[in-house]
């Protein structure tokens, strides 16, 4: 490479070691040390300091003082680094070539929001349902997800429950977007991890793992909601989003068939292990350069 | 309870830290002031709260030391390593992405449910009918007022227990005359700042009855260390005689005249009060009751004969540093004026 | 002009008068030399900070103990908070830039070498008047006495009433001489970084290192005229009898607090992100990988920069802040863990897949990893605000911020020396003694932080100089104090490694470790001019390029 | 093989300079913006007189002069730019006369204040923060005329010339930021802080 092998030069101009920094700073704290000490402290920090940076500009106006360093004598200066072609492992799925970005099919991130927004309008549909069977009112749902925030909705009765809020719809509303299409991103970036049976890993092991965890802390997460939940219409709705969010993503491209790589090479994770050439094999050789 | 993940955490969690506090202090009396032992309302709820963000977290800390573990052991260099250059992985788009939205769904959880318990925890007024109670810090000792009925104390707050059917809350008000200090009995509630020139506040609702301490959690000058907080939590009816005997004015016996007279000639009454004498100083520790009070010097000490010849000797004995400098008596004359004192019931 | 003999100032070059040699040392404007000189003083002041510790450490041992009295307790913790942000934790991460991000980027010197000296000096009499308050402030009971207001120096204990006598002052004033410095050498790395970069070396193409303390210092030019600016008030009030935090006078007390934990927070990131530089740039060469994500890394820390300058009152939770202030803060400090955890997983992700070699410098930052991760959740909870009321002002904070601090910045510039002592030095460090010194660290920094969690959780408050027996602390202090005896054998392993192997260290040639920035492709030693001709670069990782020609990283970035 | 190789491109000098001086321009502005957000916080909250509109006047007079500095000394580096040091001379002179009548304006304000109505550092929160804040900022004028009249004098002694123009621009551009500064002052304090 061209830079490694100098031309020979007669030397470098660097900037001349000076001692007016030293005696600069020495000044100046001396002046601060003075407040705290004696005036006169001050007013010999002071001075030096003044001193010190005209003689410091004189050193540097018009232009810094340099020195000129003489360049090692060759056999002192670094040795070129030298080549090693072919000593990288490589890649055997996806493309060919040393390193890929992996994993090679994934799906567009546009097509999680989609999917997040379409699963939450079904998981909508499901809790809506299920506060008119229950309560004969569609509010109810909504106004339990906001008391996650709202504390007086956390001790309100059930008539209260029942009217529209406007506070409380605004806060689930916002709620249920958000989270719902980080959800659906998430969706979109590791469904691919799951090739074999997308919308059933989506739709129902996710929804079940997830309403799992929703189990063990909602009395925390939400007293309100704890106390009055119906679990099977909560994992009815989350199968619903996770149905709906699933088969609309897995349709918008087809995701290949990867489910021979291990995990992390399906996250993308890592790149080795690819190669199947067993350990007897000769290691194989890079493309000549 | 179903044995769900927060309630494993919680087994867990209580019996390492019953085991750590018991260890400790398997003979002594005072109940060591863990928030994990809440007696009152806001401390309940906070620990509440605790459950939900150490299960959370704690599952992480699993999950991330599994994989730093896994890798570590993983992808260790081999022992029969050909020397090649593993494969160069610049990115994953996707598995950067799940990594960026699933903690913001944690946090997003998080945050939602704090706000919650902020909004719950957190009153400016007090709701009609609480017992209110004027705090104020002092170096090193705490001043207690109830406007209510008038009566002053000093480092030991009595208070009144809610049953399960409700009851009194008691909410502080909080000045310093100094420095900031911060109020704190964990087991009560967390702690709020006192903050010269300005009010806050703060809430209690014990719901048993006994002795809770903490101490000033604020770096506050030389006997930071020594601010000890006392609270006492009485069922109200006891709450109620505990108030009567306070509002009493000091006990005039004449045995003791001689050291009541040696105390009041004393600079000891620019700096404290006793009611119905002429001591009516502000900058110590109401003495109207002293006797009332298990210890002196703010908790560090009990209030015995012994302690208060000590005490009013040098303070600097027990409290290096103390504001109350020592008068110069003589031993006699200590002696009685502590004979004195201890008559203030 | 005279053409002088580049061994003649090298480093550890030809046999000089000692007084040749100090004047050298004085009078020089090169960055590696100014950058040694950084790092020297900084571990000076490190093992002043740890024996204050650990005189504290002996106190608290014990309940009721009356080893030291609280006034010389209160100083200890004041100076040992001070001396280890201010003298050892900034001086350290601005001296290994120093030395480093020049070689990184093909550069002869910083922007302003002059300026860069200067900057040091300032640093380092600035820490020389802090500890001549020992002898030099006359406080309420005679001569000599050092600041006792704690670190953060919470005003209104810091005014004339509560603070008699000049001890306050000289924290002050050490403090502001040497933020001036911190100033400066942070603006010289800015200019260094934006304008001289070699050839081919575009922004995107900066290693990581580079990247950070390019944040880093935007943020310390940012936030230390602030704690500045506060300073000047506080010596305003105790000087001119102003009243900026005179709570008699309608001032406020909490108006410090929102001045200094401005500045303070972000600090505590000027000092972390060094510590995710050093790992940015030592796990993937033990990993053998590029490092994971790299532009994701890039947003992650300029992320972590911009979050960290809103984040300041989660402090002040427990001052009485609105319930909408509390809201928000507990808010914003959260969202914090999102880009610190995009690094976590991408560290993660460049040691999966790749093959780890467990050197020195590398086991460092695997048990940095470990521990940071349980620092960054504690800091989670604490962000909690009702659950800081409980927490806050405890040992729980000081078991966190140690955890962060030692377990994090302490372990990564352990990895950091480890990793460059070879190229500023020509030697490497002795890898048998490198591992007792890391098991010690890793056994005393688990004993002594570890259990302070729980004397937190108990209820224990900071800085009390001894606590009752009867409140169950005391066994779990003694363990503490324990662990910072295995602490002081791994600090004091380590100086006799580094006194060894300067003479008798394996000779290290140019690049001990494989490594790909361009500092490796200079002699170990490196003259003083860095290179002979500048170099050039086509991707982040030139030494891979010209290593493996074949395959260069340019294609793929 | 010569001198020139040696050279590193980013040896230039202008960059970095200009990015130097930016960075110390952002830590001033935090420097002053902290100054003025407490002035901000204060305002009102003084317990005793005087109070603020009792005894401020508008500084018409020396705003006038600082501002119109900025525009001399801009006419100033561009006549040095374009060698001609004569004019450049000139228009510095003008600057430099324009900051001192500022000055001068200012200790009239503060001597009033003081002798006629007693309002000093340590009166109360008001004379606090308006002493430290407008004193902050005059310091900072005083140092910038400090420095010109240095450059004046070397320029007067024939040292300066277009070679050093960058230096001078960059002397300039402090001068601005001074001036942009005492717009952000005048704004606290004499109008929202009557
Ligand atoms: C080196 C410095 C450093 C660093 C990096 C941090 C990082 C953090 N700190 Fe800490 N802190 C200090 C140094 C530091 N801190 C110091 C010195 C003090 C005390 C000062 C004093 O009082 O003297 C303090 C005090 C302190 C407090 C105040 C406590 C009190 O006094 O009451 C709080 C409260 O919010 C806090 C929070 C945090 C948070 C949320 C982070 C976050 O940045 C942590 C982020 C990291 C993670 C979260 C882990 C990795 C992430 C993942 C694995 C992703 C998944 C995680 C989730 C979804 C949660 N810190
Ligand atoms: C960079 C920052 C940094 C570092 C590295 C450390 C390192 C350590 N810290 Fe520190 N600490 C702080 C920053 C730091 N600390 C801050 C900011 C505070 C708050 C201050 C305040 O409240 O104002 C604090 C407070 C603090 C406290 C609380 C004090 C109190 O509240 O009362 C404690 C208590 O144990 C403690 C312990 C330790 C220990 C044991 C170490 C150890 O890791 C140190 C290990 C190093 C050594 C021990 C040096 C080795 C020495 C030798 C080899 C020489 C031989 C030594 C002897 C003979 C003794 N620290
Ligand atoms: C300069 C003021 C001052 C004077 C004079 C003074 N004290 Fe005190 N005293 C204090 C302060 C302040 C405290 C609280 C000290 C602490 O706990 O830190 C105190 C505490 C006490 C206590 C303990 C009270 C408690 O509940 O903890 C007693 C008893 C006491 N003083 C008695 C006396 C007697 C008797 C005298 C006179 C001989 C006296 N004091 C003179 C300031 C004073
Ligand atoms: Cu009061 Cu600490
Ligand atoms: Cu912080």
């Amino acid at each position: 490479m061209s830079w490694q092998d100098p031309e020979r030069v007669e030397g470098i101009d660097l900037p001349a070691p000076t001692h007016w920094p030293i005696v600069t700073a020495f000044g100046v704290t001396l002046t601060f040390a003075g407040l705290v000490t004696s005036g006169l402290v001050t007013c010999v920090g002071f001075v030096t300091a003044i001193v010190a940076v005209v003689g410091w500009w004189r050193e540097t106006l018009p232009e810094p003082r340099e020195e000129r360093i003489a360049l090692r004598p060759p056999e002192q200066r670094a040795h070129a680094v030298v080549p090693v072609p072919g000593a990288v492992e490589h890649l055997t799925v996806g493309e060919a070539g040393h390193r890929v970005r992996i994993p090679v099919d994934i799906h567009r991130y546009s097509a999680g929001i989609r999917g997040g927004l379409v699963g939450a309008a079904a998981m909508a549909v499901v809790a809506v349902a299920y506060g008119l069977i229950a309560y004969a009112s569609p509010w109810v749902p909504i106004n339990l997800l906001a008391a996650m925030v709202i504390p007086s909705l956390a001790h309100a009765d059930p008539a209260e429950l029942s009217r529209f809020l406007p506070a409380a719809f605004g806060l689930a509303a916002v709620i249920h977007l958000g989270i719902s299409i980080l959800v659906g991103l998430i969706y979109a970036a590791i469904l691919p991890m799951f090739p074999r049976r997308p919308v059933l890993v989506g739709g129902l092991v996710f929804p079940l793992l997830w309403s799992a965890v929703v189990w063990s802390s909602l009395g925390i997460l939400n007293p309100a909601l704890n106390e009055r939940i119906d679990w099977v219409w909560f994992v009815a709705s989350q199968f619903a989003f996770g149905l709906a969010a699933g088969f609309v993503i897995s349709r918008t491209e087809r995701v290949e068939t990867l489910q021979t790589w291990p995990l992390a090479v399906r996250a993308g994770l890592e790149g080795t292990g690819l190669d199947r050439s067993g350990p007897d094999d000769p290691p194989r050789e890079g493309p000549e350069a | 309870m179903p044995l769900t993940l927060v309630t494993l955490v919680r087994l867990v969690a209580v019996v390492l830290l019953a085991g750590a506090a018991g260890a400790a202090s398997a003979a002594e009396s005072i109940q060591p002031p863990s928030m994990f032992s809440p007696v009152s309302t806001p401390a309940a709820e906070i620990l509440e709260l605790s459950w939900l963000v150490i299960g959370i977290t704690g599952a992480i800390f699993v999950v991330v030391e599994t994989l730093l573990l896994v890798g570590i052991v993983r992808y260790r260099r081999g022992r029969k390593d050909d020397g090649r250059e593993p494969a160069q992985v610049y990115a994953s788009g996707p598995i950067e992405m799940a990594w960026t939205i699933v903690p913001i769904i944690i946090v997003a959880v998080l945050f939602l449910v704090t706000t919650r318990s902020i909004a719950t925890l957190q009153k400016d007024s007090a709701p009609p009918g609480w017992l209110d109670v004027t705090l104020v810090g002092h170096q090193w000792w705490w001043e207690f007022r109830y406007p209510e009925y008038g009566i002053t104390t000093a480092n030991e707050l009595h208070v009144p227990t809610s049953g399960p059917g409700g009851g009194r809350p008691t909410f502080l008000t909080l000045h310093s005359a100094d420095v900031i200090h911060s109020f704190w009995i964990p087991q009560l509630a967390g702690k709020t700042d006192v903050i010269p020139n300005r009010e806050n506040h703060m809430w209690i609702e014990p719901r048993e009855s006994g002795l809770f301490v903490g101490q000033c959690a604020e770096y506050c000058g030389t006997q930071h260390a020594n601010m000890l907080i006392r609270v006492i939590a009485h069922p109200p009816e006891e709450f109620e005689a505990w108030v009567q005997s306070q509002q009493q004015d000091a006990v005039d016996d004449p045995e003791v005249r001689a050291g009541r007279n040696r105390f009041l000639s004393t600079a000891c009454v620019n700096c404290h009060r006793v009611t119905g004498t002429r001591a009516d100083g502000s900058f110590g520790p109401d003495l109207t009751h002293l006797m009332s009070r298990a210890t002196i010097g703010a908790g560090i000490v009990a209030n015995n004969r012994e302690n208060l010849i000590a005490w009013v000797k040098d303070p600097d004995h027990f409290k290096p540093g103390a504001l109350m400098p020592a008068m110069g008596l003589g031993d006699p004359e200590v002696e009685r004026v502590a004979d004195y004192l201890l008559t203030l019931q | 002009m005279t053409v002088i003999d580049s061994e003649a100032v090298a480093i550890g070059g030809v046999r000089q008068g000692w007084l040749d040699a100090l004047h050298g040392w004085v009078t020089t404007v090169d960055h590696k030399r100014i950058g040694i000189l950084y790092v020297g003083s900084a571990l000076f002041f490190m093992v002043i900070g740890g024996v204050e510790i650990s005189i504290i450490r002996l106190q608290l041992a014990q309940a009721e103990a009356h080893l030291i009295s609280p006034q010389t307790f209160n100083r200890l913790f004041t100076m040992h908070g001070t001396t280890m942000i201010f003298l050892f934790g900034m001086p350290m991460l601005f001296g290994i830039a120093n030395f480093v991000i020049p070689l990184m980027l093909g550069a002869r010197d910083l922007a302003f070498p002059r300026l860069n000296a200067f900057g040091f000096w300032l640093f380092l009499f600035g820490g020389f008047l802090l500890y001549y308050s020992y002898l030099g402030a006359e406080g309420l009971y005679g001569a000599g006495s050092a600041p006792d207001i704690g670190w953060f120096a919470y005003a209104p204990l810091t005014s004339k009433t509560f603070s008699p006598g000049n001890s306050t002052d000289y924290w002050i004033l050490a403090i502001l001489v040497s933020g001036f410095g911190s100033m400066l050498t942070s603006v010289n790395l800015i200019a260094t970084t934006l304008t001289m970069r070699c050839k081919g070396m575009t922004l995107m193409r900066m290693p990581m290192m580079v990247w950070i303390m390019l944040v880093v210092s935007v943020l310390v030019v940012l936030v230390i005229p602030p704690l500045t600016a506060a300073q000047v008030m506080l010596l305003l009030d105790r000087f001119l009898g102003a009243h900026f935090f005179d709570a008699q006078a309608g001032g406020s007390a909490l108006l410090w607090q929102h001045l200094f934990w401005f500045f303070g927070h972000p600090e505590v990131y000027i000092l972390m992100l060094p510590g995710f530089a050093y790992a940015s740039e030592i796990i993937p060469v033990f990993s053998r990988k590029v490092l994971f994500g790299y532009p994701a890394m890039v947003a992650a820390t300029v992320g972590i920069g911009v979050l960290s300058l809103g984040v300041w009152a989660h402090h002040m939770f427990a001052v009485g802040l609105s319930r909408d202030l509390n809201i928000f803060f507990t808010g914003s400090t959260l969202l914090v863990a999102v880009p610190t955890g995009i690094k976590i997983f991408n560290w993660l992700g460049t040691i999966y897949g790749g093959k780890i070699r467990f050197d020195t410098p590398m086991l460092f930052c695997l048990a940095f990893l470990a521990q940071f991760v349980v620092a960054g959740l504690t800091g989670v909870i604490l962000a909690i605000a009702p659950l800081d009321w409980q927490l806050s002002d405890s040992y729980f904070v000081v078991a966190h911020f140690h955890y962060v601090i030692v377990g994090g910045l302490l372990f990564t510039i352990f990895g950091a020396i480890y990793y460059w002592f070879p190229k500023v030095t020509g030697r490497r460090l002795s890898e048998t003694l490198g591992r007792w010194n890391f098991w010690l660290l890793v056994i005393g920094f688990q004993i002594t932080f570890t259990t302070m969690h729980v004397q937190g959780l108990l209820g224990m408050p900071r800085r009390i100089y001894t606590y009752p027996a009867d409140r169950g602390w005391e066994i779990w202090n003694q363990a503490t104090s324990v662990g910072v005896v295995f602490q002081i054998a791994a600090v004091a392993i380590f100086a006799f490694n580094v006194w060894r192997s300067l003479r008798k260290g394996q000779i290290a040639g140019d690049d001990p470790w494989d490594a790909w920035t361009l500092e490796w492709s200079t002699t170990s030693p490196p003259p003083s001019y860095n290179f002979e001709t500048i170099p050039e670069v086509q991707s982040r990782r030139p030494l891979w390029d010209l290593k493996h020609p074949d395959d260069p990283d340019g294609i793929h970035e | 093989m010569t001198a020139q190789t040696t050279v590193a491109p980013g040896f230039s000098k202008s960059p970095k300079g200009r990015v130097g001086m930016l960075g110390m321009i952002a830590s001033e502005s935090t420097f002053f913006g902290c100054f003025l957000v407490v002035y901000l916080f204060y305002i009102g909250r003084s317990l005793n007189g005087p109070y603020p509109g009792e005894v401020l006047e508008l500084p018409i007079a020396a705003t006038v002069c600082l501002l119109s500095s900025s525009i001399t000394i801009w006419l100033a580096t561009r006549a040095l730019s374009r060698d001609r040091t004569n004019v450049f001379g000139l228009w510095f002179l003008a600057t430099i006369v324009l900051g001192a009548l500022f000055l001068v304006a200012t200790a009239q304000e503060w001597s009033g204040l003081i002798y006629e109505h007693g309002l000093t550092i340590r009166t109360n929160l008001f004379g606090t923060t308006f002493y430290s804040l407008v004193g902050a900022h005059a310091a900072h004028v005083t140092i910038g005329i400090v420095l010109m009249t240095l450059v004046l004098v070397l320029s007067l002694l024939g040292y300066v010339h277009v070679r050093d123009s960058e230096r001078v621009e960059m002397l300039s551009w402090y001068w601005h930021f001074v001036d942009a500064v005492w717009i952000a002052v005048f704004t606290v304090v004499y109008v929202v802080g009557r």
